[in-house]
């Protein structure tokens, strides 16, 4: 059910979309426009950056600095599309970072236990991420308790069963098949990393679905006002619990490419803190954290956005410290920019 | 279900209804049952009680590796101040309402402990006044939070988000990352050492002086202001509906700024305390591992503190910093090894989760506060 | 009972029951509803009313009772099955979304879906008709709904529930928000679908209107179906009598009107884009009333003067000193106190005690060096008030969430009594309250004037205005018109603030509207 | 399960410690800095080990993150069972100064290991290399593989690290005055997070195309730093040395990715550390250059009251097979 949340009916349906898309425009405003304003605002500050970037550093637009880049973004990224429904929904999720964990040792052990090959690998760690999403979907749709209290909760518990998983040491000699996801030349195909290539294709699906199918309306719907959306006759519950099953898929797929990204060994920090990045990710990206409105496009963006000030502040060698107060400032620019919007469009 | 920022649509005590308005009274047990369900004090109250003794029945029959005893509950103790402290400051930006929630409080703590430090251990002032610079220092971070989020009403999440980021990245700039252990930092230690309690010292164990420098001033006080001010009632009035308080006549930005600087103040008074208590002003003070910032707000969560803004007690707050201290330190003897801090997370999290759940049940239940 | 046709009701109901908690909202409801007519359903404040359509609706579920529907039991356990039955419903406050557009908010929950995606043409088509149906402008159907007046969110609204081929359409207190002209509106559609053979029932504390729209009346009683007639056996006085299970009077109490100086004058006031040239004045002991129709921008007067919103030109007067309203609180500090309109938003503190809501206006009043709250004279305040105005509460720690409509609008009008305040302004004060809770609320009004306050009504309901003020000042299009003194001739008033062009509302019949002699 | 409860099972069933001394053999408590990692845990094995030879109780308990105040928390539960000997690794040495102090009061004999808390009342530090012997081993290691000459930079972990900042010094300051041709450009800090350190050091490439070493300063960043090379096929141009364990580096070694990984042999670090706790049990002084079964070469200096384990050891593509952490 929450797969299909993500991938609808007849897959050619980004073709479909624009179409639609189109027809309505035709007839006037029936959506918010594709691309909202402070997506065209990511997209230039970002231009700007590279332009700084490539022209203080000159191997910045080569391959081998773009590249990592852009995969280093995609777990951030890739978990952000999530977060953005769930807080679309009105929730939100503190316990992806937990999630990360329990998925990557427990694809990692087996990988390195039972040699698991990574066709089967991967579905391995997607099912364990949508088995503590669903946890966190269950408890808060049917629980009725507030989403950040829940998530505080299952961050620790989650965090609980990776710690007992690694059995207080590390995960030695993971197989290099990963490197499918990863860095290297094993990992991209036409100079595009597969991860990130994966990654667009999802939050592709993810725009077209939260844009032209019913289910991805309720999205908002039950953002606005959950009891209206009820009245309404939307499966309120539904679309909250799917919300965290798939931020949960997620993860368990993002949880992949860290370990591609990682070295041959996996430390039982990992994922911690990836919480709050990703909020500021979604938060930067336009999402309105008061729910029913946002979407995934500024999600990938502001990613983008945060791992190219990390790059930057380290390739011009600065205080790599510093990097976190950009993110900061970042933050709240973009948020007082939307407020800005807000206001002036309540005004007129 | 719904977001962290908006009201709710019909909040668990919309649907309380006066016990009077029963048609027939209840026997005494149904009462307490419902008490304890509905009031997340009393459960609290219960389940601290529950530890305690399962703990000291262990310990008894020798099934821990150390007596849990009145000392080792005292020594602590040294760990309830800060999280007390962050809690009660997380009470006044979530009780205020509009998804008030303070995620900076750990790196206002960093930033102000070397502020502290460098006035206390390097400009050679004397420890009032670098107190006092301190907690105005804190003060005036949490302001920072205040004007944006009430002033110009920026979502309190992401604000102090934000700034979260900024500060804790400051702290580290500030002293090129080196952490300050001049002599006064380090003899400033003996504010937070154990001592006897004046005048009945056998009774009492040795309590850690900053119990008594720190958390007792500080409970009173914010005590005092919640429950009987009328700056307390004022915010629980915005808290619970600020349009309202809007057309009432109450200062809405005003009061809801000033939990903010409140907020920031108390992080500034933990600065001082971690300062004491590590004896060296630490740039990652309030930021390492996970931060203060999590724990706190699960405490004030878990001490009842209604993440939609009017509802919270500072006895809740204080009650559920008692209950995880002292089931963390009862965890570390019954469990050895690593697995022993590894079930405090799992105690943590279930305890949680179980209240809330709890609560929330009881609510539609019987209808109650929580 | 009515017994005819052998056509099978559209709707019956029996022995419905629902508790909730200690509360029974509803012990015994009994009703039948013939599809092409107007089921009129009244009741006080807290009857049932609500809960009984909610449960039709399929919102709630009930302890007990069965539903037939043309003639066939049915269960009704999810707001989709009552779609799917073609139960529609528009609920107290329209619950819409801002963020979607007109069409999205129309086809929520029943979305036109072509190959997955929604079907934006084939909607907005449909819509249009909708829109044109209930009188709203085409073009609307692209625009986001937060854009628009309340009034016309509850067009939308309505639009919605009849999106879906509607056969029972349910209307609670649809009017309470509605202009008259948008009541006009209102009532074209509902004859329209019930020459079409669909079910209206109909909620609302506005009886006159029920002879104007409605066929059968069921009156409920604190959670019993009193009894159904047809509308034409019965009176206004009668409908009353049997809501309230009692004889009530409702005399206008007979007051010498006050002379002397304006103790509040609004000269020239007018805010841009709102209202302009507003001329009132108010002496102390006397009651003017604003009357204007929702829209007509009586409301905003009322919020400047409570400082919530700057004058733009003209002044504001007190006691003949200009005295310029920054806040609530500037006003408050000028003797001015306010009702406000919309109790739930802006008034009430739902889930605190009664006597928290109404300390809540007065904390600098009740401390001890303005620092300390001295809780045990809240205490006695709120004992007090509660007296005074008679709030029905087991006591004054009982949360405010729990008092029916009535109720909830006396606490909040306590709060505006605590320290005798110089000019009172009345925004709606008995906005959907019930007919008992309205007369007391009114005797309340004019003690007040009497004790010397000076009392500005703004109201857009008009039988208040004639019932309780000693001069009206009609306000149309933003500015004030006509003067008229008491007991005036509520079609001459209607007339003034509706327009001179023969709008139906001219077209009402007073015979009927019982109005008291 | 209860995983590495280790010492844990032998305390449980002993039954309240509070005889402190009782038992007959010496309790010897470590708390280090972090659970979890190999570096530690292979301390633990080596100190259990030990401890089954010399006859004593060994307990291990660590915090899950690295965090001064989850430390204090272990270190007053093993205050409060009274054992004889306390090993500490302090995440930060001020901070834990004064709870040694407490231990001391409880008439626990306090010392320190791995990392030192200088103004402490320990009256041992066990360590395992000096501050220069691992600052110069590392530049050495590099200068060989980069041909004593070239632009190199340190990706570094915790920036309030006081051990990583103090090696870095001597980095600073050898490579000034032994290798004239080399320059140290940058130094950042990756936290303890191995993707963060791969993508500073894909960075710190990129920005400077003239750099042709880089150094891992800790267990996370040394095979971080190797993997970047890896990724951007610049194995043989940039040439890497780290601190990292055997099992972590040994892929890296084999490709050449990584030239060389500096570190100590940390089973035997354990299993002196368990030595030490003997003596300091039995109250016995130690010699200038002790004899310890089954390490060579250890050396203690009376006044600063440093047990030094060794020379550092140099792990390479030939000998990392030999060690299993
Ligand atoms: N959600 C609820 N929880 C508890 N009690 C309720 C709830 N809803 C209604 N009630 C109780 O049921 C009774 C009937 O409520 P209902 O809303 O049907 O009254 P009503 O006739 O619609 O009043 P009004 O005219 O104010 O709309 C009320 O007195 C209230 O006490
Ligand atoms: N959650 C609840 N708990 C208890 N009573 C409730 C609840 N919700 C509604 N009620 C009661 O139901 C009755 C009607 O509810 P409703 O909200 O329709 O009243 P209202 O809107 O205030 O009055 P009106 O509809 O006439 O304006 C009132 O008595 C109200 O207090
Ligand atoms: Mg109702
Ligand atoms: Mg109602």
């Amino acid at each position: 059910m929450s797969n299909s949340t993500l991938t609808p009916p007849g897959g050619a349906g980004s073709t479909a979309a624009s179409g639609g898309g189109g027809a309505g425009r035709a007839r006037g405003r029936v959506l918010p426009p594709p691309v909202t304003s402070q997506e065209t605002v990511l997209i230039v500050v970002i231009a700007l950056l590279w332009l700084v970037l490539s022209l203080t550093t000159p191997a910045f637009f080569t391959a081998g600095s773009i590249v990592p880049l852009l995969v280093a973004t995609t777990p951030i990224a890739l978990i952000g599309v999530g977060m953005t429904i769930v807080i679309i929904t009105g929730g939100i999720d503190v316990s992806v970072g937990s999630i990360v964990m329990v998925a990557s040792v427990i694809t990692a052990q087996t990988m390195v236990d039972s040699g698991l090959p990574l066709v089967l690998a991967v579905p391995l760690s997607i099912a364990v991420g949508g088995v503590l999403g669903l946890v966190n979907g269950v408890l808060i749709a049917y629980g009725r308790v507030h989403a950040i209290i829940i998530t505080f909760g299952t961050l620790n518990l989650f965090r609980f069963i990776g710690l007992q998983i690694f059995g207080s040491s590390t995960v030695e000699g993971i197989p290099r098949t990963l490197a499918f996801f990863g860095r290297g030349d094993a990992g991209r195909t036409l100079g595009v990393p597969h991860a990130f290539l994966i990654t667009i294709v999802i939050a592709a699906l993810a725009w077209w679905y939260l844009r032209h199918t019913a289910g991805g309306r309720h999205f908002y719907a039950v953002g606005g006002d959950a009891n209206a959306a009820r009245l309404a006759g939307v499966a309120v519950r539904a679309r909250v619990l799917s919300a965290y099953v798939v931020t949960g898929l997620l993860a368990g797929l993002a949880a992949c490419f860290v370990l591609a990204q990682g070295t041959s060994s996996l430390a039982a920090n990992v994922g911690s803190g990836l919480e709050l990045a990703v909020i500021a990710a979604v938060v930067i990206g336009g999402t309105s954290i008061t729910g029913g409105r946002g979407s995934v496009l500024g999600t990938v963006l502001g990613a983008l956005l945060v791992q190219t000030v990390a790059t930057g502040v380290t390739q011009l060698g600065w205080p790599t410290q510093l990097s976190s107060l950009f993110v900061g400032v970042f933050i709240i620019v973009a948020v007082g920019a939307d407020l800005l919007r807000e206001r002036t469009r309540s005004a007129s | 279900m719904t977001t962290s920022t908006t009201p709710p649509p019909a909040p668990a005590p919309e649907k309380q209804q006066p016990g009077a308005a029963t048609d027939r009274p209840e026997g005494l047990p149904a009462r307490l049952l419902r008490i304890l369900l509905t009031q997340r004090i009393a459960l609290l109250v219960v389940l601290l009680v529950a530890v305690l003794i399962t703990m000291t029945t262990l310990s008894g029959n020798n099934y821990l590796s150390a007596p849990y005893d009145s000392s080792y509950l005292a020594a602590t103790l040294i760990n309830a101040v800060p999280l007390v402290l962050l809690g009660l400051a997380e009470l006044l930006v979530i009780t205020s309402g509009r998804g008030g929630i303070d995620l900076s409080v750990g790196a206002i703590v960093s930033l102000t402990g070397m502020v502290f430090g460098f006035a206390y251990g390097e400009w050679g002032w004397s420890l009032f006044p670098s107190l006092v610079l301190a907690v105005a220092f804190g003060a005036l971070c949490g302001a920072l939070n205040g004007v944006l989020v009430a002033y110009l009403r920026f979502p309190a999440l992401i604000t102090t988000l934000a700034t979260y980021y900024a500060f804790s990245s400051l702290a580290l700039v500030i002293n090129d990352q080196q952490p300050i252990n001049a002599r006064p930092i380090q003899e400033l230690y003996s504010t937070a050492r154990a001592v006897e309690v004046p005048f009945l010292p056998d009774a009492v164990p040795a309590v850690p002086l900053g119990v008594f420098t720190y958390l007792v001033p500080a409970v009173v006080v914010i005590w005092l202001v919640m429950a009987r001010t009328t700056y307390g009632r004022r915010l629980y009035a915005i808290g619970t509906n600020d349009v309202a308080a809007e057309w009432t006549g109450i200062d809405v930005r005003r009061t809801r700024f000033l939990a903010y600087v409140g907020a920031g103040a108390l992080s500034g008074l933990v600065a001082v305390y971690t300062v004491a208590q590590f004896a060296s002003a630490r740039p990652d003070a309030g930021v390492a591992g996970n931060g203060m910032a999590l724990p706190a707000i699960t405490i004030a969560v878990l001490g009842g503190v209604a993440i939609t803004g009017g509802i919270g007690r500072v006895a809740g707050v204080v009650l559920a910093t008692l209950l995880i201290v002292w089931l963390n330190a009862g965890i570390l003897l019954a469990v050895p090894g690593n697995a022993g801090t590894q079930f405090q997370l799992f105690a943590l999290g279930f305890v949680l989760v179980f209240a809330a759940l709890l609560n929330g049940f009881a609510n539609r239940r019987y209808g109650g506060t929580s | 009972m009515t017994e005819q046709s052998a056509t099978p009701p559209r709707l019956a109901v029996q022995g419905i029951a629902k508790r909730f908690g200690a509360v029974h909202a509803i012990e015994h409801a009994d009703m039948v509803v013939r599809p092409g007519t107007v089921h009129a359903l009244v009741g006080e404040n807290g009857a049932g009313k609500s809960t009984l359509i909610k449960i039709l609706a399929g919102a709630e579920r009930p302890d007990a009772g069965t539903i037939e529907f043309d003639g066939e039991q049915v269960s009704i356990t999810s707001t989709t099955d009552a779609m799917a039955l073609g139960i529609a419903t528009v609920y107290q406050e329209p619950q819409l979304f801002d963020e979607l557009t007109v069409a999205e908010n129309v086809f929520l929950g029943r979305e036109i879906t072509r190959g997955g995606r929604v079907d934006w043409a084939a909607q907005n088509a449909r819509v249009t008709e909708l829109l044109e149906l209930i009188g709203l402008p085409a073009e609307h159907a692209t625009t986001a709904v937060g854009t628009h007046s309340i009034a016309q969110k509850q067009q939308v609204y309505i639009a919605k529930a009849l999106a879906g081929e509607a056969r029972v359409l349910i209307l609670d207190e649809p009017s309470a928000i509605l202009t008259d002209r948008e009541v006009e509106v209102l009532f074209g559609v509902i004859r329209r679908l019930t020459e079409a053979g669909v079910a209206i029932i109909y909620i609302s504390h506005r009886l006159d209107e029920l002879f104007r729209i409605a066929d059968e009346v069921t009156v409920m009683r604190d959670g019993r179906t009193i009894g159904t007639h047809p509308i034409g056996d019965l009176s206004v006085r009668q409908i009353v009598e049997m809501m309230v299970g009692g004889a009530i009077e409702d005399e206008r109490p007979e007051r010498d009107v006050p002379t002397g100086d304006p103790r509040l004058e609004l000269r020239g006031l007018g805010l841009t884009g709102r209202f302009h040239d507003v001329d009132v004045q108010v002496r102390a002991g006397e009651i003017v009333a604003l009357y204007g129709l929702v829209g007509s921008g009586v409301a905003e007067i009322g919020a400047t003067v409570y400082g919530m919103d700057r004058a733009t030109e003209g002044a504001i007067l007190v006691e003949g000193t200009e005295v310029h309203p920054r806040s609530p609180r500037g006003a408050k500090q000028l003797g001015i106190a306010l009702l406000p309109a919309n109790r739930k938003e802006q008034g009430l503190f739902s889930f605190q005690p009664i006597s928290f809501n109404i300390s809540a206006g007065h904390l600098g009043l009740l401390s001890r060096f303005g620092v300390w709250l001295d809780r045990r004279r809240e205490t006695t305040v709120a004992r007090s008030m509660i007296d005074r105005l008679a709030v029905k509460t087991p006591s004054e720690r009982t949360p405010v969430a729990a008092l029916s409509g009535g109720n909830a609008q006396k606490v909040v009008l306590a709060r505006q009594l605590v320290d005798k305040p110089q000019v009172l302004v009345l925004a709606e004060p008995t906005q959907g309250v019930d007919v008992g809770a309205k007369e007391e609320i009114h005797r309340l009004i004019t003690q007040l004037a009497d004790d010397g306050v000076a009392v500005l009504i703004v109201t857009s309901d008009l039988l208040e205005a004639i019932r309780i003020a000693d001069r009206i000042q009609v306000v149309r299009a933003g500015t004030t018109t006509v003067e008229f003194g008491p007991n005036a001739d509520q079609v001459d008033v209607l007339t003034a603030a509706a327009g001179d062009e023969p709008g139906p509302a001219t077209a009402s019949r007073p015979d009927q509207t019982g109005v008291p002699a | 399960g209860c995983g590495e409860g280790s010492g844990g099972s032998a305390t449980s069933d002993s039954g309240g410690g509070d005889s402190g001394g009782g038992s007959d053999q010496p309790t010897i408590a470590f708390v280090p800095k972090l659970q979890g990692i190999p570096y530690f845990e292979a301390m633990n094995t080596g100190g259990q080990e030990a401890c089954e030879e010399l006859g004593c109780e060994w307990l291990y308990q660590g915090p899950v993150e690295a965090d001064a105040a989850a430390q204090a928390d272990i270190v007053r539960s093993y205050i409060q069972q009274g054992v004889d000997v306390l090993f500490v690794a302090p995440n930060d040495p001020d901070s834990m100064a004064p709870l040694l102090q407490q231990a001391a009061d409880a008439g626990i004999a306090v010392a320190t290991t791995d990392t030192d808390a200088p103004d402490s009342v320990r009256e041992v530090f066990v360590n395992q290399a000096s501050t220069e012997g691992i600052g110069q081993t590392l530049t050495d290691q590099l200068m060989e593989a980069m041909g004593g000459s070239g632009r190199y930079a340190i990706v570094s972990c915790g920036e309030t690290a006081e051990n990583l900042n103090s090696w870095i010094e001597v980095q600073r300051e050898y490579t000034a005055s032994q290798y004239p041709d080399a320059e140290i450009t940058d130094v950042v800090y990756a936290g303890e997070d191995q993707t963060v350190a791969t993508q500073m050091a894909t960075d710190l490439m990129n920005s400077d195309p003239s750099l042709t070493g880089l150094v891992g300063e800790c267990t996370s960043s040394a095979p971080g730093v190797a993997q970047a090379v890896r990724d951007a096929g610049k194995i043989g141009q940039v040439q890497t040395v780290g601190l990292g364990t055997p099992n972590s580096m040994a892929p890296y070694l084999e490709d050449g990715s990584a030239a060389a990984s500096v570190l100590w042999d940390v089973e035997a670090l354990g299993g002196l550390t368990a030595w030490a706790g003997t003596q300091l049990a039995a109250g016995e002084e130690i010699a200038a250059s002790p004899e310890v079964p089954g390490i060579e070469g250890v050396t203690y200096d009376e006044e600063s009251g440093v047990l030094l384990l060794g020379d550092p050891l140099v792990l390479t593509a030939d000998n990392v097979g030999e060690y299993d952490y």
